[in-house]
């Protein structure tokens, strides 16, 4: 139905856009049936459970709520459900909130007491279900389009004199927007470091060891070979993984005396001849 | 003498009596030819000088209000939509409504209670961030725009809902939202959490009720609330 | 006997007329709403069968002739129109909107937040040439006006916007326009945002900067806005 179902689930196929219908939502008293993908953040999963108690929302226990809430979290990661970060911040601070209000705080503590924050809780959730509320009572009104019509020949368009031109402070935002983007995004462009492929570090490898029979550092080479120093982490990196490949094919020998020692190439018994250099220079374009 | 002075007065009422009409006939086909609705200042302009707008749109919104086509008023602009009640005969080739997400639907809701209200204020009533587009989509639709910046560090952006946000809910003014005053008396549009709200808690704090476990330390301990066994539990 | 009778004809009576009132307000509506004027076809599928649809429309265009808008025939289809003697008063100045085009959007948006710009800053920022028309369009319409002229080489002419562009952009002062936060929370700026992009907070300051100097008549007379000196200026 919506498309969040795609995402994996712990069991029970619930569909996500029954979104004001609590009841059939993921959480059941009984079976543990978790699926977080169907709340749009903590703040509505706490709404939900507080549903569940089946009382007016301003007598909500809010202990109560902060154990279900942390319970659903235990549960979420016992089955190894990914959670967002500000679902365990919220299980943290109900975890908080929760010691707040079985162990009396004494006065002096200058933080807010268990039943500020559990009151200022109450309010966000009644405030959230309120907005809800609205949400619905708005959308069920007559709507222009769709319950109710405008003029569907409009004859001509009054215009307030002062101005011939029309446009609105969106179109004008999203016009710089697009247009700063774009040029960020040329930057963006020009920027991009250059890498070597190890299809380009082949075919540099094969040019390069044409006429050597004999032990050559590689390093020397290549570095030679590559002019910009800032490709040259990326050229020995793609020519070492290139060389052994060649290696392996009998195409080149390689030989290195000791750790971080220069690493010394020849050409092996089977070298590559000039009719393949020129295949692989096609294929690479 | 006497009688002659009736007869002026009595043509003076019919001529003001036209006249009233020819005004009213053009401010109705003023706006009866517009889709979108129209501004006093427009219809003053257009009408002459010294003639009260107001009195005439109201006029007119009396004797459309049973016809098939209402007269209605979006803040100080005016427009002729069909009535509500005809939807039944009239939409089933009506163009797609935008089908509004969920979380734009609601993020719509929070603006149009809560302007002017910063993306920040937005999130702390959902409880949840905003994805990018949502607030787009709304600005797109012509229903959001950006107001002003709040007067406060950083200077964030507010924002409020349009006059197309009326029209499009049929909505007068903003105080016709649905459940506004309501929702005010019950402090639920105050912009912080005021102190004295007061929630009933479970009697007696320490009482546990019927679906709860008493705390252990350890379970304070596990939730990172208290040091590690061995020192004092407090 | 009889008076039943009469009684029972009386209610039908009243029941066929609220009857034919329903069918008028339908009507009324469906040809409002519709695009192109209406085929009798069209209203006798949406009105229920066996409704008599000339009598009907017969009566609304009645019941409109002396409003100030009339109902048209055009052969079996119906329209409504403003009353053609009203043309007077609906045609007179009205002047035709139009929407900015994608140029001019840009420029406007990019002097907004750069002002005070000259014209070559604003093809470096848009990465192509301006047309002469698409400032003039803006100049026109109110919204950008000659600042200055800035102490550098060949002193280019500096852009501002008006105040006619923060009344129409709905804008207290420039510094209300959004941020880059803002552009971003909003889903206008998407994506990867160098870290070394900014977007201008234009001061609201009207005084000249240094690197400025006024415009004076002279320069107007250059700009081709004020007719060579010699003539009267009227």
């Amino acid at each position: 139905m919506s498309p969040a179902d795609g995402r994996e689930r712990a069991r029970g196929d619930v569909p996500m856009d029954a979104h004001w219908q609590a009841d059939e939502r993921a959480v059941h008293e009984a079976e543990l049936v978790v699926d977080i993908a169907g709340f749009e953040g903590p703040l509505d999963l706490l709404l939900h459970l507080a549903r569940n108690q089946k009382v007016d929302l301003s007598r909500i226990s809010v202990l109560a709520l902060a154990e279900q809430y942390i319970a659903f979290i235990e549960s979420a990661r016992s089955i190894r459900l990914e959670l967002a970060a500000d679902y365990l911040v919220m299980a943290a601070w109900l975890a908080f909130l929760k010691s707040r209000l079985l162990i009396p705080q004494p006065h002096k503590d200058d933080g807010p007491s268990g039943e500020e924050m559990a009151s200022a809780l109450a309010f966000r959730l009644k405030r959230l279900e309120a907005m809800r509320d609205a949400a619905t009572r708005l959308v069920n009104r007559n709507r222009l389009g769709r319950d109710v019509f405008a003029r569907g020949a409009p004859e001509h368009i009054p215009v307030e004199r002062t101005s011939a031109f029309e446009a609105s402070l969106y179109d004008l935002l999203q016009a710089y927007a697009s247009l700063r983007q774009r040029e960020a995004v040329m930057q963006v462009t020009i920027e991009r470091r250059q890498v070597w492929s190890l299809a380009d570090a082949r075919l540099i490898l094969a040019r390069l060891m044409g006429g050597l029979s004999d032990w050559t550092v590689l390093d020397d080479y290549l570095l030679r070979y590559v002019g910009d120093p800032r490709q040259r982490v990326s050229a020995i990196a793609s020519a070492f993984a290139a060389s052994l490949e060649m290696v392996r094919e009998g195409r080149l020998e390689i030989r290195q005396d000791e750790a971080f020692a220069p690493i010394y190439v020849r050409l092996g018994e089977n070298p590559m001849t000039e009719d393949e250099i020129a295949e692989l220079e096609a294929r690479n374009g | 003498m006497a009688e002659v002075h009736g007869d002026d007065a009595l043509v003076r009422e019919r001529d003001d009596a036209h006249r009233a009409d020819e005004l009213e006939r053009i401010a109705e086909a003023l706006v009866f030819a517009a889709a979108q609705p129209v501004s006093e200042t427009y219809l003053a302009q257009r009408l002459p000088s010294g003639t009260d707008v107001r009195s005439i749109m109201l006029r007119l919104k009396a004797f459309y209000a049973t016809r098939g086509v209402n007269l209605l008023q979006v803040e100080d602009h005016w427009a002729f939509r069909t009535a509500a009640d005809l939807s039944f005969a009239l939409s089933s080739d009506a163009q797609e409504v935008r089908k509004l997400s969920r979380a734009a639907l609601e993020i719509l809701s929070v603006i149009a209670y809560h302007q002017p209200v910063t993306r920040a204020e937005i999130e702390d009533i959902r409880g949840v961030q905003t994805s990018k587009g949502t607030l787009d989509v709304l600005m797109e639709a012509g229903w959001v725009r950006f107001r002003g910046r709040r007067r406060t560090p950083g200077r964030p952006v507010t924002f409020a809902t349009t006059r197309d946000f009326l029209d499009h809910f049929g909505l007068e003014e903003l105080r016709d939202l649905p459940g506004l005053e309501e929702l005010k008396g019950a402090g639920l549009l105050a912009g912080r959490i005021p102190p004295n709200f007061h929630v009933p808690l479970p009697s007696g704090n320490d009482d546990l009720s019927d679906d709860e476990d008493p705390i252990t330390a350890l379970d304070l301990e596990e939730l990172g609330l208290l040091p590690p066994s061995g020192d004092e539990p407090a």
